[in-house]
């Protein structure tokens, strides 16, 4: 059962993520990109991630690609217009299949060999995620944690100064 | 007095220095020209004590070495500057100092009023002190200072002209000649020392230690490429075939030169270098036959072509080379002791040939410079008559041309005599010495015609130069005859120390001084030659000796009578000759091509090949791959660049391709 | 349990598609949005990485990516509205002012 | 509900981060009430920021401190880049001001970015944990994004911002995932745990999954570093940037990118060390010789400087092959040395250069050495240094590098670099033959000189020869400071 | 270490010099040409001491040593010192500083300041490579000299001069960039420690590893010497650099290659110098015989003497590879020769260039009569370069071919002693016609002679010409200790070369084949 319910939001995602690819309207794009993330967050729930799929659907499909999509709007961008260089298209996505079929082969033959930590499911369920995460935001991933402010108002600076009509 | 011989070139080198330094300072041609006398006379002076120091002492003691400092030395190899007297050397200093002299008095007037005066005097005394080096040096490499020394001197002299294009040609190819010939030398002195050292550890290149380990040398073998190397200095240097063309071309020089380099001493040196290492030479047969091979060609080959020259200078020119050619003739043979006395009797007739050529050319340069004519005052077809006007200038020089020919009574049939009748009695080449000895005859005969028909043509007969130039030939002066006379008085009584044995006993039994003086330098080589051929001893009798002599006078008398006929009697003749045999003439009168052919053969090659290599070799294919390199170096970085289009998608292309490429490495590794 | 190498492999695929868009698409905006597919790919594999190795590290990583990309969204959207203004156009065949 | 309790906090390893980020708030909130024309003053304060963190990380110096649970380490290895980092930051401050007043683009968020930047490039030379590395290096990129663009009304400096953001985003993609895959191979972030954890359980070295997180991860750091071929972002974005920013880029996020590779690499993956020597053998001869080959072509001196820069990191990696003392520590002396340098040449092309990124081009410097001798003998300096010429610290640096890969049996490599270093010289040559062989064709009579600028010119003057006849004292620091 | 900093004193002497330049205004000319005379004059006297405090033993002199980097595995010390091998050079440098500054008196009117600095730190450069015992201070030393030498090309030069200044550098640069990998694989292999030359020479490294490493050395030096066929940035770069900086080139720097042969090459690599040899030998008599035919052929009295310089340095290298103590001499000698020589060569055509602003052939002639003591001064050293007896030519290549013909190479000696004929082919033809012949070109009819300044400066040159001509033994008797001590060293370690019979001693000779000779 769980198999097949990650067979069909696999397949979901997968197709998603081609017409991410393939749609030559943005707009279009950014939908299944959305569909995409959306899958993901399914998944992640799967795989008793709650908290992650929750950010995963406010943070990126909510946050950003509604960023993108507004952008897309302000700019009015319309469909690419001309058709791409086909041999662009044909390098690239040889290159593409090639990184797939690597990856595909290296993975067949890799095992999961890192070290086994004591986060199961039993846990998670007793503690909570978010409470897990959270604990480890706090104590051992402070740092990063802090730095991501830092990113963020680095953030902040460069979309004012780049956009700000005057500065 | 051996004490100070190194006083001997040091005179002249005082000379050097004080005219080339200040010479143009002074300005009095008297001061200039009397110090560069001066200086070789007090040469001249210590030599004569020398001489006589040398000549009170035994036979056995007549050996000397006077060592200044040592030169150059690293590891087994030393040189030293330092004097060998013997009697050799000692002869040959008398010559240099002597004629040297002489030709320095007479350059006096003849230079008289010339551009570079101080110029000319210190190239004289560099000369002398050049040559004496050479005949003194104890040592090949000083002798080889000396050899090069005077090569210079003959360059810069042939030079002196040096705004006429063709004495600077002339000059250039004399040291090009020699250095040729250098060449050899240094090779055979490379050999020499290294055959020694290596096989007898005999690491010298002194003279009296070669002589001393000279039997530890084999016959033949590496002996004949030493002595050969060296004779190819000789060739350069004495001019002899194959180096002999530049000795004509040599004539650019002022007279007085041509008289005390390019005949009487510097071209002798090469003869003299077989004389010092007699000991060396007579161990190789193959080389003494090449030698008198080479001598007797030039012999025959140079007095050919000599009997076709108009010009004066040039005629004596070949006369010296063929006479040179007797010379080696002897030393080929084996004869080092008739082959140094031609060489000495040579020095003073010659000497007094050219510079009576030289006061010709000066009273006809006078006359026809009184005209403004520009006919060249040395070509023979201008003159005639001259006998009248200069009086004493021609008497020298016939007695030098009947001493040249070998008429009996005079220096040269004395020496020259000897040399073919050792030519023909000499063993040492078998059947071959009769070709020697016929060869050297007829070249004889030719030097008595060509020598007589340059008297005829320039004495005798009527003057040809226009009439009123025939007012001002005059004699020359005193400065110029007073030479003249001196040397025209050796050219008679010079002969007669060295007597022939069979002469000699019909007077009395007068001994060959000569040769008995000469004794100690070759006696080792004959006892070798006697040793080595010791059934050819058989001695020819006295009779033959007379005939032979009886017909190489003939064969002057022969020539001289030509000359007369064609000259005087029938002058027309010479033209009708020529102009039956055009080819032949023509030939002859070019010098049988020899000059072009060397052209043809070398100098265009050369050319062409440095031409090729400089700029088909060195700047198309060295150049082209060191700027190939760098041009395809920068050409593979601007098709590198290609690669970097500006567009994103490619730069991502690329990182992707990379990663690709780089996970594929790994997984097949 | 679907296995690890289900997700591992699901997240393979995603991330060669994200890198072929990169690869193919002109639009800036389109390749940004390829890029942050890429991004999803890698959280995924480390959201299946941790619960795998029940090792909430992997999560937390995928935490901090998130914020990367925002930020990332954020000056880069911003960047492509300078250039917009300026060039009036997003596609990247147009970004070709510098090169060789 | 229970409370999460916080560990004790040490801040002494991020203490100089605290500060300089400090710095960089204040001067935002300074920024607001400062005129624009008076933007100056940002920079000196953010100088007196920059040297109030460089004593203490100098402090830190042989004091190494780890903390935040082993996010990060300051150890001597960590104060030596940052010192890199500081000096390049700082040497860019004193040239910014004079280029954009002159661009008239004057910013004043400038001076925070760039201490935001150097923030993300201490933490990467200081991170121990791959998610600090990572989010040091976001900060950092992030920065440099928008500095490159910074210049908002030049097409130019756009296109090499975005340009940057879309190729630096892409990298980041195969960072990350070399970064998942190793944590799917070892279970853990923290680089000391990874090596720990593979000495313990040595089949680990065989699973792909851990070999190709290697590789990725080295993919990405070489994209930071521009190595080839994920290079070819590098002209453009230099030839694109406003002109200080092209030489902080060159000088300092490359320091930082090989602070972190150099971490990475060397700490976590000793044992794959046959496996990354031959990769970075591979990018070092291809990023050299592209590197060189195409700056022989360039007529753009920023751009040729920055096919220059290419060629550098290519050397920097011959050091890195050999993975010993020598090389690694030729590293550190060649990166400070670089800083020097680079920003020492690009301070005069400030200075020379027009309004509107005008007279960048190599011929714009025909009779530079008679208008300005002083000027162009600082240049040649700069330019003998990056050719590698003694008695300047680029030839002690590439001396050091090159020992190192002979050290290590690399021969060939080492010969390929030297023939690459020589055939460098060429287009270093070529400024100089315009400089002194050349006659003018325009005066440079726009060219004024602003203190700060000579101050820069000056400072890299010395540190290109002081070192480069003295180099024990620093050499003996960098060795101090290897990781080995 | 007591005693007084010699060889530091001479060697930055000039820096000082640079320094002072520096606060002298630009404009004072005359000043900066004083300063820079009065600084090189002082080196030299600074080196005189060194020469007369030498002692004829083999070892090193007037050592300095002074730790100066110590980091990681790496110990670099300032070692300093003169032996036989490089006395000699160094006095030849210091000597012909103050000619070669004298001489652009008048010929360099621009940037006078810069161009007596760039003299200046060339000095430095040459005089520290000559005098260093460390490979790596050796190493800085010769690259440094490549950049004033750039610029004095570059800056000062004709009209190619920018791509001769570039290939000059870049030709050098491959070279010694090569030298540096090699040296420091030597110094790996050597097993760390310093870069002390000495200690150096006592590695005994496998043949396989030396060929490889003598080849990368060797490649550095001869594209300093030049040998054929790496000599054509020579050429280029001799005939564009002013006067000066053609004289220093030829006098000193090709000197280096040469001496990098002797000092470090051989004793360093003594298998594969022994492999090596017939190839170094046939390239330099090749080098000799080419450029001789290539320079007789030269339109360019420069390029002719240009070439005439890679057939010379033929020589020295034909007689440092004979290995023996006569080719080895004669080697050195005639660096030493070649340096006076053709620098005074480079002076004479700086002088008729300085008149008239041409250098090639066709435009002269007839000089002879217009300029009579610049003809005679000509001539001499013409004849010193033709090698004539008597001059100092004369000596050095007489050693060589006499050494070479002694060792093994004697064909070589053979073809390299027909190199003195086509020397005096090539130069008296040249010397003929810009010398000799009508005076017919309007333009020279005008010309001066020589004045005060420029005998001064050819004086001290010719009297070394005659000096050494005749009078060689003091130059070879102090090198020979250590000259001895080389080809022993080399020698012993060539395995390669199995048992050479050893060069027996000169024995006196019995006394009983001596002829009687009067007692002297």
């Amino acid at each position: 059962m769980e198999t097949f319910f990650f067979t069909i939001v696999a397949a979901v995602a997968v197709l998603a993520s081609l017409l991410v690819i393939t749609c030559k309207n943005p707009i279009n794009s950014a939908l299944s990109l959305i569909l995409t993330f959306f899958c993901l967050a399914t998944l992640y729930v799967m795989l008793d991630a709650p908290f992650m799929a929750a950010i995963q659907v406010i943070v990126y499909a909510g946050a950003i690609m509604v960023l993108i999509v507004f952008v897309i709007m302000l700019l009015n961008l319309r469909s690419e217009a001309g058709k791409r260089s086909s041999h662009t298209v044909l390098f690239g996505s040889l290159i593409g299949v090639f990184t797939l079929f690597q990856l595909f082969y290296l993975l067949n033959r890799s095992a999961l060999t890192g070290a086994k930590g004591g986060v199961d499911s039993d846990l998670i369920h007793r503690i909570g995620h978010t409470e897990i995460i959270g604990k480890a935001l706090y104590t051992d991933f402070l740092l990063p944690f802090e730095v991501t402010s830092i990113l963020l108002l680095v953030a902040i600076i460069g979309a004012v100064i780049l956009t700000k009509r005057k500065i | 007095m051996f004490e100070y011989v190194w006083l001997i070139p040091l005179f002249p080198l005082i000379g050097v220095v004080i005219n080339g330094l200040f010479g143009k300072k002074i300005k009095n041609e008297t001061v200039i020209g009397g110090l560069g006398a001066l200086m070789v006379f007090c040469s001249f002076l210590v030599s004569c004590g020398i001489l006589i120091e040398l000549l009170a002492k035994g036979f056995e003691e007549r050996v000397f070495e006077k060592v200044l400092f040592t030169w150059i030395k690293a590891g087994t190899f030393k040189a030293d500057i330092g004097f060998l007297i013997d009697p050799l050397s000692a002869l040959m200093i008398m010559v240099v100092t002597g004629v040297g002299f002489l030709i320095h008095v007479y350059s006096i007037g003849y230079m008289h009023g010339e551009e570079g005066f101080y110029r000319y005097f210190t190239y004289l005394n560099l000369f002398t002190f050049s040559m004496l080096l050479l005949v003194l040096g104890n040592n090949l490499l000083l002798m080889f200072v000396g050899w090069e020394g005077v090569g210079l001197c003959s360059y810069l002299l042939i030079g002196y002209y040096f705004h006429k294009k063709s004495a600077g040609d002339a000059g250039k190819k004399a040291f090009v000649m020699n250095r040729v010939g250098d060449f050899g030398f240094l090779l055979g002195l490379f050999t020499m020392y290294w055959y020694f050292g290596h096989t007898h550890n005999v690491w010298t290149i002194n003279f009296r230690e070669l002589a001393a380990n000279a039997h530890l040398l084999p016959v033949g073998g590496v002996v004949t490429v030493i002595t050969l190397c060296f004779f190819l200095g000789a060739t350069g240097k004495s001019a002899q075939i194959p180096l002999y063309t530049w000795l004509p071309d040599a004539m650019e020089g002022p007279t007085p030169v041509s008289a005390l380099i390019h005949a009487a001493t510097m071209v002798t040196a090469g003869v003299y270098m077989i004389g010092r290492m007699n000991f060396v030479y007579i161990r190789s047969h193959e080389t003494m036959m090449v030698v008198a091979i080479v001598g007797a060609v030039t012999a025959i080959f140079a007095a050919s072509i000599g009997t076709a020259q108009n010009d004066i200078k040039r005629v004596l020119a070949y006369s010296t080379v063929s006479q040179l050619g007797f010379m080696f003739l002897a030393m080929g043979v084996g004869a080092f002791t008739a082959g140094i006395f031609h060489l000495m009797t040579h020095a003073f007739f010659k000497a007094c040939l050219f510079l009576g050529s030289g006061s010709v050319i000066h009273a006809m340069h006078h006359a026809l410079h009184h005209i403004h004519s520009h006919d060249d005052p040395q070509d023979m077809r201008n003159m005639g008559g001259l006998k009248a006007a200069m009086p004493i200038t021609f008497l020298t020089f016939l007695v030098s041309t009947i001493a040249i020919s070998g008429i009996p009574g005079f220096s040269g049939f004395f020496s020259k005599d000897e040399i073919l009748w050792q030519a023909f009695a000499n063993p040492l080449h078998g059947d071959l010495n009769i070709v020697l000895w016929a060869t050297g005859s007829i070249a004889a005969g030719f030097t008595a015609f060509y020598m007589f028909r340059l008297v005829f043509m320039t004495f005798f007969g009527e003057c040809r130069i226009k009439e009123k130039a025939k007012g001002h030939l005059h004699e020359s002066p005193f400065v110029i005859t007073f030479p003249l006379i001196v040397l025209g008085i050796l050219a008679i009584i010079g002969g007669y120390v060295g007597i022939p044995k069979v002469i000699g006993e019909v007077f009395g039994g007068i001994p060959n001084l000569f040769e008995h003086y000469l004794e100690p330098v070759f006696k080792g080589s004959q006892e070798f030659m006697a040793q080595q051929l010791p059934h050819a001893e058989a001695h020819h009798s006295a009779a033959l000796e007379w005939g032979l002599m009886g017909i190489s006078v003939a064969v002057a008398v022969v020539g001289i009578a030509i000359a007369f006929f064609l000259y005087v009697v029938s002058p027309s003749t010479p033209a009708k000759f020529t102009a039956a045999f055009p080819r032949l003439h023509r030939a002859v009168y070019n010098k049988w091509y020899i000059d072009e052919l060397y052209d043809f053969l070398f100098v265009n090659p050369c050319k062409a090949l440095g031409n090729f290599l400089w700029k088909g070799f060195d700047v198309l294919v060295v150049d082209g791959i060191v700027n190939g390199v760098a041009g395809i170096v920068k050409g593979i970085g601007s098709v590198l660049r290609n690669v970097q289009t500006g567009y994103v998608h490619n730069y991502a292309l690329s990182m992707a391709l990379g990663v690709v490429v780089i996970v594929a490495f790994y997984l097949f590794r | 349990m679907v296995p690890l190498h289900s997700y591992l492999i699901l997240s393979a695929i995603l991330f060669s598609i994200g890198t072929i868009g990169v690869l193919t698409r002109r639009n800036a905006i389109v390749i940004f949005m390829c890029v942050e597919m890429m991004l999803n790919a890698v959280n995924l594999t480390f959201i299946a990485l941790s619960r795998h190795l029940g090792s909430i590290d992997g999560q937390i990583f995928v935490f901090f990516v998130m914020t990367v990309a925002a930020a990332e969204a954020a000056v880069g959207l911003a960047l492509m509205i300078a250039f917009y203004k300026n060039r009036e156009s997003i596609d990247v065949e147009d970004i070709k002012l510098m090169r060789l | 509900m229970e409370t999460i309790a916080i560990p004790a906090i040490n801040f002494a390893p991020i203490m100089p981060e605290v500060i300089l980020s400090i710095f960089g708030m204040a001067l935002l909130l300074v920024n607001v009430f400062v005129p624009s024309e008076q933007k100056a003053y940002l920079g000196y304060l953010s100088l007196g920021g920059i040297l109030l963190t460089a004593v203490t990380v100098l402090n830190g110096w042989n004091a190494p401190v780890s903390g935040f649970s082993g996010s990060v380490l300051q150890d001597n290895f960590a104060v030596f880049f940052k010192c890199i980092f500081l000096l390049s930051g700082g040497l860019t401050i004193l040239i910014s001001d004079h280029y954009f007043k002159r661009e008239g683009c004057n910013v004043g968020e400038l001076y925070p970015l760039l201490l935001f930047a150097t923030v993300g490039m201490m933490l990467m030379a200081s991170g121990t944990d791959l998610m600090t590395i990572f989010l040091g290096l976001e900060v950092l990129s992030v920065s440099l994004y928008i500095l490159a663009g910074l210049n908002r009304a030049s097409l130019k400096s756009n296109e090499a911002g975005l340009k940057y953001f879309l190729l630096g985003a892409f990298s980041t993609g195969f960072l990350l995932y070399g970064m998942a895959l190793t944590y799917g191979a070892t279970g853990t972030t923290r680089v000391i745990k990874i090596a720990e954890f593979i000495t313990q359980n040595g089949v680990v070295a065989q699973n792909p999954m851990f070999f190709i997180g290697m590789l990725l991860m080295a993919v990405g750091f070489s994209f930071k570093i521009a190595a080839a071929p994920f290079h070819m972002w590098t002209p453009d974005v230099y030839e694109g940037a406003p002109t200080p920013m092209t030489a902080f880029m060159s000088a300092g996020p490359k320091a930082a990118g090989f602070a972190a590779f150099m971490r990475v690499i060397l700490i976590a993956f000793p044992t794959l060390k046959a496996d990354w020597s031959a990769l970075l053998w591979i990018l070092a001869v291809l990023t050299m010789t592209i590197g060189n080959l195409i700056a022989l072509n360039q007529d753009n001196i920023k751009r040729m400087l920055a096919y220059s820069s290419i060629a550098h990191a290519g050397y920097a990696l011959v050091g890195f092959t050999a993975g010993n003392a020598e090389g690694t520590a030729g590293i550190l002396f060649y990166m400070l040395s670089y800083a020097f340098m680079n920003i020492g040449a690009f301070a005069i092309i400030v200075l020379v250069g027009k309004k509107g990124e005008e007279n960048n081009n190599v011929s714009d410097y025909a009779g530079f050495a008679t208008k300005h001798p002083v000027l162009a003998l600082a240049m040649s300096v700069f330019l003998f240094s990056l050719a590698g010429m003694p008695p300047t610290a680029g030839f002690i640096g590439k001396f050091y590098l090159f020992s190192g890969a002979i050290k290590a049996g690399y021969i060939w490599l080492a010969i390929i670099g030297v023939l690459n270093s020589a055939a460098s010289v060429y287009y270093y040559l070529r400024v100089m033959v315009y400089m002194y062989m050349k006659n003018p064709v325009e005066e440079f009579d726009w060219m004024k000189f602003s203190a700060p600028v000579t101050l820069c010119i000056v400072i890299a003057v010395v540190g290109v020869l002081v070192p480069g006849v003295m180099p024990a004292y620093l050499l003996e620091l960098a060795q101090k400071a290897v990781l080995l | 270490m007591s005693q007084f900093p010699l060889i530091s004193v001479m060697t930055f002497l000039p820096l000082l010099g640079v320094v002072l330049l520096f606060f002298v205004p630009k404009q004072s000319h005359s000043v900066h040409r004083m300063l820079a005379m009065l600084v090189t004059l002082a080196t030299f006297a600074v080196s005189l001491p060194l020469l007369t405090g030498f002692q004829s033993n083999a070892e090193f002199q007037f050592v300095e040593k002074v730790p100066w980097i110590a980091a990681g595995p790496f110990q670099m010390n300032y070692q300093v010192g003169i032996d036989g091998i490089s006395i000699w050079l160094v006095m030849l440098t210091t000597f012909i500083m103050p000619i070669a500054i004298l001489s652009t008196w008048t010929a360099v009117e621009e940037k006078v300041k810069e161009y007596m600095i760039c003299l200046l730190l060339l000095e430095v450069g040459m005089l520290g490579a000559f005098v260093s015992l460390d490979l790596f201070l050796f190493y800085i030393f010769w690259e440094v000299m490549l950049i004033p030498m750039y610029f004095i090309i570059g800056i000062w030069g004709g009209k190619n001069k920018i791509y001769a200044a570039v290939k000059f550098f870049i030709y050098t640069m491959v070279g010694s960039l090569l030298m540096l990998v090699a040296l420091v694989t030597l110094y790996f292999k050597a097993g760390g420690g310093d870069f002390n030359l000495l200690r150096f020479y006592e590695v005994g490294l496998d043949p396989a590893t030396q060929t490889w490493m003598f080849l990368a050395f060797a490649l550095a030096f001869a594209i300093k010497v030049p040998m054929f066929p790496l000599h054509t940035w020579l050429p280029d770069a001799h005939t564009e650099a002013p006067t000066a900086g053609s004289v220093i080139l030829a006098a000193v720097l090709l000197k280096m290659g040469t001496y990098g042969f002797v000092r470090f090459a051989m004793p360093l690599f003594p298998d594969a110098t022994a492999k090596f040899t017939p190839l170094f030998a046939v390239l330099s008599v090749i080098g000799i015989i080419y450029a001789a035919l290539v320079a007789m052929v030269q339109e360019d009295v420069k390029k002719l003497v240009a070439y005439s310089s890679v057939a010379h340095l033929g020589y020295v290298m034909l007689g440092v590879f004979a290995l023996n103590l006569q080719g080895l001499s004669g080697g050195m000698l005639q660096m030493l020769n070649h340096g006076v020589s053709t620098g005074a060569l480079f002076l004479i055509v700086g002088f008729i260039y300085e008149r008239r602003h041409t250098r090639l052939i066709t435009d002269f002639g007839g000089l002879a009569k217009q300029m009579p003591v610049f003809a005679t001064i000509f001539m001499i050293v013409t004849l010193s370069s033709i090698g004539l007896p008597g001059t100092n030519g004369f000596v050095g290549e007489f050693l060589v071919l006499l050494g070479s013909f002694e060792s093994e190479l004697r064909w070589y000696a053979i073809i390299g002693t027909s190199g003195v004929i086509l020397a005096a082919v090539y130069m008296l033809w040249m010397f003929q016609r810009v010398m000799f012949g009508e005076l017919n070109n309007p333009k020279n009819q005008t010309l001066a002679d020589l004045n005060a300044r420029e005998v001064a400066l050819m004086l001290p040159l010719l009297v070394l010409i005659f000096y050494m001509g005749v009078y060689p033994t003091p130059f070879i008797d102090k090198m020979s200790p250590s000259l001895e001590k080389l080809i022993v060293h080399v020698k012993s370690r060539q395995t390669a070369r199995a048992q050479i019979p050893q060069m027996p001693a000169p024995q006196a000779m019995p006394a009983a084949m001596m002829p009687p000779v009067e007692s002297k």
